[in-house]
């Protein structure tokens, strides 16, 4: 298990490489050059070159690739062209922010998305089920940004139960955590279901039943546990999701976090700051896919041996 | 024997599997150096357990997957050589009944498309009358042409894969255990279909089965398999077997009779892993005769050159 | 002596579809009980109502009783059916493949049967598991009990899964098709063991197979049943000797023996009706080649026949037609 | 051949089923109000009357106004031509895009396989959104960039789905079968793999488009999207979003068509899966 934990690690590298190569160049197609934001009207082209040559934007491509990359590495991600200050700072002012966010609603996501899941599995096509899988759809086909306005319609502003905006304090994160969380629950309480279903028309369950064993020992210690790793699988291959969720969000509550940072510096076309939480949301997302297998490989020995 | 119409010539097939990232690769040969001939108008079956190689074997003379080496003649042709447009119209002189009637028709053809499909793919008119004359001879009514294979059960829809297989006139059919996903009430019904085809056409048969009582009904010769290699050929189906694992196969399946109950004496152990094999004979790990010899050494497969034995200690 | 597990006209029925019509078997101590019939003939599905466990297919008994040691499981509450269940009941899958839950060690597997219920503690029950194994020749026990399913081969599974339905001191074991899913040479080690435990234990088996070859060698009785109902019922000697019903009679012709001549294999024609289908009259008409008018037109009633035996035919008894 | 013929008789079983029924009627709703907009309405879609801005739904104007006393049921029909064929236009792209390097990743195998799966399992794992963003961002907002970007979000689904499809009918025995009988690649991948992975790839585009009308209404809210004065379901959100309090319904009924048309799609999507009995076949792929 070790060892497959860090071969499955050391297998991030070519990965990291890949994908930043790609956020790299996707910044360099963006249209629109921030050094007409940093001039004056009617300066000269010296007045550019030196700019350009400071913010090493004359060099060739691949030199300011690996450049760029050494800075990464060393943790210098530049300095912000509109913001002028450091990058490194922004993303650490904000970063706490979207994890903490993020992380709450995976945690919303997963803890309410089983329950429902097993919940509508066990009532196979009884009301139980056909009512949360209703609200499941219901919920996962309205857009966030929208869905986010509404609540903070009803429960800020005609209910006055949480602040309309702002990051301040706890209940500033409740309407953006279900908000966020919603979608994610839908996923997860559709995958824990079907799966639940499948799980309990195999064999070995039969023979599980045959032993004497309870129905919601077999249901809780077998059934589910087979159904979780489907679940885990997808949550980690979808830990973008709700990072992206997180992005549209943030801005609809202006919460300060990577989404706010990374729209804004797209409209500004702030190429170090785009980078950098681009790299950042990479990063999440790499890690998330480490962990779904390392708890895939945890959960299922079969995946073990297949992978020794 | 009579003239071979199919003969085969050292083949071998090794698959390579894993080597991936920091991984390493492992290679098993699911078909070592098998030499055989097939007599014009001859059942030649070829039996044996999971994991022999029987019906890689079986792929690797229609050269639906290719060998590591070895040749299959057709007829004196060598099929392993030959170009794309050779090889499909050597196709039309061979064809191949497989085991899984569900999976071997397409879902989304009805019985003609399936039947003429080999006319389709070898760019030849579909002879009229020739649906409803392939499904009599098959004993489908001409009414099932319109339906598609759902609808259809186990049985019927092996009898359109044979229609299909025989659709072109092929001198040489490939059986892959074609009866061992049905019922036996339904497997008798195709053996007996098999076996009026054969005696009508003059159709030569490579039978590959599990079912040793089978083989021994229906073939004239027996080539039995054991871990990629062939350890046995029988002359015909009464000679007593020479080879311990033939015998152990024989004691294994139980008579439908129970005047011929007897004590069983099961073989010990299980078929060993392909990618470890033992340096001396497959065999010698479950085998009551082995010696030393056995664990050292591969017997070849010699003796009578009509029975032909690869073992050490033959009964 | 009351025969440990009797089933007296039980038809089931999943949905509005009745798969099972009046089935009646009886199977005492000692004894080896053969089922046999083609697929969809309800073999499965008369194994899955001899265990309770209808429910989790959707299917229901809907007429008559099925006596466990005397006393009626259908009119039983389901807690009553299920610490039958493993305890005195002992089920064998037909596929070892998938018979095993895949993500927990094989040890624990057989162990959560003898703690349940016979209340042994962790250890005891472990200690039983072991001796268990052993008693099923499988090499190095200790070893195997924390190994992972997909590190046994299929027989070695089926011997797990054959330990599993002893562990609880069962009187009678149900065995779906045991043999199967297993390479030729292994079925006859299975088949071995099995028969072994009845001789040696005095257990009762109900073997589901398909295989009239086993059913020859190792069986008592054989009931035979086609399109879910009971046709033939009789001990094995005389069964193949002189089978009553025409369906018993096709069944043995299909297997080739050592002694069958070339053509003399004889097939079923046609195939088996789906419950959506069923003829009238004696459902086995269609096929039949004895079929006369009141085959299809009134259903034969099961009637004594023979020595202990009993067949629904109107024309039983030897004879080509 | 049958091939062709039979998806349609599945679009009509599926509206055998009540709710199916349901679901297709309300499509059939949207389709024919945004195509017969121009006849449906009385109004102009762009023209300002600022004395009647900001009114709350009425006899005159059924949803009320915008803030620029625009006919809100108007603009939402308006809205609806955008917005579906922005998000249907992109989708098919995006699905005979998947569909070619699906079927060509998963037929031929190889080193292309390898690199196709590494990169759309890459491209996969990031949300749809930012994908979006990020190329609407280098191509500009309006309505193709909202095209493209959700082409390129979307392809990676359709390639995974078509090449995973591709892999399991490649190991059914009746492609075997017509090797043996001498078929190329051409026969198998055209007359065999194809026309089986077609269904529960189109089903699965269908389903999407409706994630895709979700993700044109989230870039038209960020200003992305159409521009104005042409409506689409986002870009009226977004000038919405400033007048939550003031005036809820301008957001309130452009985001209630989004959902109720895609919670429709979905359950037409569902009664075509159960019409065609391809459910098991519809597993998001792992």
């Amino acid at each position: 298990m070790l060892a497959y934990a860090i071969r499955r690690s050391l297998m991030l590298v070519p990965v990291f490489l890949a994908v930043s190569v790609i956020i790299f160049l996707i910044l360099h197609f963006i249209p629109g050059d921030p050094i007409d934001n940093l001039l004056k009207v009617g300066s000269s082209p010296t007045a550019r070159a030196e700019i350009e040559a400071r913010y090493g934007l004359d060099k060739p491509l691949p030199v300011q690739y690996l450049i760029w990359l050494g800075n990464v590495l060393t943790g210098d991600l530049g300095t912000a062209i509109v913001a002028r200050r450091p990058v490194i700072d922004l993303i650490g002012q904000a970063l706490p922010h979207s994890l903490a966010l993020g992380g709450l609603a995976l945690a919303f996501s997963s803890i309410v998305g089983i329950t429902l899941g097993v919940i509508a599995a066990l009532n196979r096509d009884r009301w139980p089920d056909r009512a949360i899988m209703g609200g499941v759809l219901v919920g996962s086909t309205m857009p966030s940004f929208w869905l986010g306005l509404m609540m903070m319609l009803a429960f800020s502003v005609w209910l006055g139960w949480f602040p309309v905006s702002g990051a301040r304090g706890w209940s500033s994160l409740v309407l953006p955590v279900l908000t966020i969380g919603l979608g994610g629950t839908a996923l997860v309480t559709r995958i824990t279901r079907v799966s639940m279903i499948e799980v309990a028309q195999k064999d070995f369950v039969t023979l599980l039943h045959a032993k004497g064993l309870s129905p919601l020992r077999i249901q809780l210690r077998h059934v589910l546990r087979h159904a979780l790793i489907p679940v885990v699988t997808i949550l980690a291959l979808r830990i973008g999701w709700i990072l992206g969720g997180a992005v549209t969000v943030e801005v609809v509550f202006a919460r300060p976090g990577l989404g706010t940072l990374l729209i804004k510096a797209l409209a500004q076309h702030d190429y170090p700051v785009v980078q950098a939480s681009l790299l950042m949301l990479a990063m999440a997302v790499m890690i998330g896919t480490l962990l779904g297998d390392l708890l895939q490989a945890a959960m299922d020995p079969r995946v073990r041996a297949a992978l020794a | 024997m009579s003239q071979p119409l199919i003969r085969v010539e050292g083949l071998s097939r090794r698959f390579d599997t894993g080597g991936g990232f920091l991984k390493a690769p492992r290679s098993m040969w699911a078909v070592r150096d098998v030499s055989l001939a097939v007599g014009q108008g001859e059942v030649l079956g070829v039996v044996g357990e999971s994991g022999c190689g029987k019906s890689t074997l079986a792929r690797l003379v229609l050269r639906l997957i290719e060998p590591t080496s070895g040749r299959v003649l057709l007829d004196g042709t060598d099929l392993t050589t030959l170009g794309a447009a050779d090889l499909r119209a050597a196709r039309r002189r061979m064809a191949m009944v497989f085991q899984d009637p569900y999976s071997s028709l397409d879902p989304r053809y009805t019985v003609a498309d399936v039947v003429t499909e080999p006319f389709v793919v070898q760019r030849r008119p579909v002879p009229p009358g020739a649906v409803a004359e392939m499904l009599e001879a098959v004993g489908l009514p001409a009414s099932a042409a319109a339906g598609y294979p759902h609808q259809l059960s186990g049985g019927q829809r092996q009898r359109v894969g044979i229609a299909r297989a025989l659709a072109l006139h092929p001198e040489f059919l490939v059986l892959d255990e074609p009866t061992a996903s049905l019922d036996v009430s339904i497997q008798a019904q195709i053996i007996e279909l098999l076996s009026g085809l054969r005696d009508r056409l003059g159709l030569t048969y490579l039978f590959i089965s599990h079912d040793l009582g089978l083989v021994r009904y229906f073939c004239d010769r027996i080539v039995v398999m054991y871990l990629g290699a062939v350890v046995e050929v029988l002359p015909d189906t009464t000679t007593a077997p020479r080879h311990p694992y033939t015998r152990a196969l024989m004691d294994s399946s139980f008579s439908p009779d129970p005047a011929q109950r007897r004590t069983l004496a099961p073989l010990a152990g299980e078929i060993p892993s392909p990618f470890a094999l033992p340096a001396g004979c497959a065999f010698a790990d479950r085998c009551p005769r082995a010696d030393a010899r056995c664990l050292a050494e591969r017997p070849p497969l010699d003796g009578d050159p009509a029975h032909p034995t690869a073992c050490f200690h033959p009964l | 002596m009351s025969p440990l597990l009797e089933l007296q006209g039980v038809s089931v029925a999943i949905a509005h579809a009745q798969l099972l019509d009046g089935i009646s078997l009886r199977l005492d101590r000692g004894q080896i009980l053969g089922l046999v019939g083609e697929s969809g003939s309800g073999k499965s599905l008369t194994a899955m109502a001899a265990m309770g466990l209808l429910p989790l297919i959707g299917g229901r008994v809907t007429t008559g009783a099925i006596r466990f040691d005397g006393q009626d499981m259908v009119q039983m509450t389901e807690a009553q059916r299920r610490a039958l269940r493993g305890r005195r009941i002992g089920f064998i899958t037909q596929n070892p493949m998938t018979a095993l839950d895949p993500v927990q060690r094989i040890g624990a597997q057989i162990d959560v049967v003898s703690r349940l219920h016979l209340g042994l503690s962790s250890a005891a029950a472990r200690a039983r598991t072991l001796e268990l194994m052993t008693q099923l020749r499988i090499p190095e026990a200790g070893a195997v009990a924390e190994a992972w399913p997909h590190q046994l081969s299929g027989g070695m599974k089926q011997r797990i899964v054959i330990a599993m339905a002893l562990a609880g001191e069962p009187d009678l074991i149900i065995a779906d098709e045991p043999t199967t899913a297993l390479d030729v040479t292994v079925q006859a080690q299975i088949i071995q063991i099995l028969a072994a435990l009845v001789r040696d234990r005095g257990l009762a088996l109900l073997l589901i197979t398909h295989d009239m070859g086993v059913v020859a060698q190792v069986c008592d009785r054989v009931a035979v049943l086609y399109a879910g109902r009971l046709a033939e019922e009789r001990p094995v000697d005389p069964i193949f000797a002189a089978p009553a019903h025409p369906y018993t009679r096709a069944l043995t012709l299909c297997i080739p023996r050592d002694d069958t001549a070339r053509g003399a294999l004889h097939g079923i024609p046609g195939a088996v009706p789906t419950a959506l289908n069923y003829p009238s009259g004696c459902r086995f008409h269609p096929r039949c080649p004895k079929a006369v008018s009141a085959c299809s037109a009134t259903q034969p009633a099961l009637v004594a026949y023979g020595e202990d035996g009993r067949v629904a035919c109107h024309l039983p008894g030897p004879g080509a037609p | 051949m049958t091939a062709a013929a039979r998806p349609a008789p599945a679009v009509l079983r599926a509206f055998r089923r009540p709710v199916g029924a349901l679901a297709g009627a309300w499509l059939l709703l949207v389709i024919a109000a945004a195509i017969f907009a121009p006849l449906l309405s009385p109004y102009e879609y762009d023209i300002q009357t600022l004395k009647e801005a900001y009114q709350p739904p009425s006899a005159a104007h059924w949803l009320g106004t915008d803030e620029f006393g625009r006919d809100l049921l108007t603009r939402l029909m308006y809205g609806a031509r955008t917005s579906l064929s922005v998000s249907a236009i992109a989708i098919l792209i995006s699905v005979l895009c998947g569909m070619t390097l699906g079927a060509a990743a998963g037929y031929f195998g190889g080193r292309f396989d390898r690199l196709v799966t590494v990169v759309v399992d890459l491209t996969w794992s990031f949300p749809e959104i930012l994908i979006a963003l990020i190329l609407v961002a280098i191509i500009g907002p309006g309505t193709t960039g909202v095209l493209v970007a959700i082409s390129v979000a979307y392809l990676a689904q359709f390639t995974r789905l078509t090449r995973a499809q591709i892999m399991t009918l490649k190991g059914e025995t009746f492609i075997e079968a017509a090797r043996s009988l001498g078929a190329g690649s051409g026969h198998i991948l055209f007359r065999h793999l194809l026309p089986n992975a077609l269904a529960p790839v189109l089903v699965s585009a269908m389903l999407a488009t409706g994630d895709a009308i979700i993700l044109e209404a989230t870039l038209g809210f960020f200003g992305l999207g159409a521009q104005p004065p042409t409506p689409s379901w986002g870009s009226m959100m977004s000038a919405g979003s400033a007048l939550l309090f003031k005036s809820p319904g301008i957001i309130l009924f452009p985001g209630l068509a989004v959902a109720i048309t895609v919670i429709a799609i979905n359950l037409f999507g569902d009664a075509l899966i159960a019409a065609l009995d391809i459910r098991s076949r519809m597993r998001p792929p792992q």
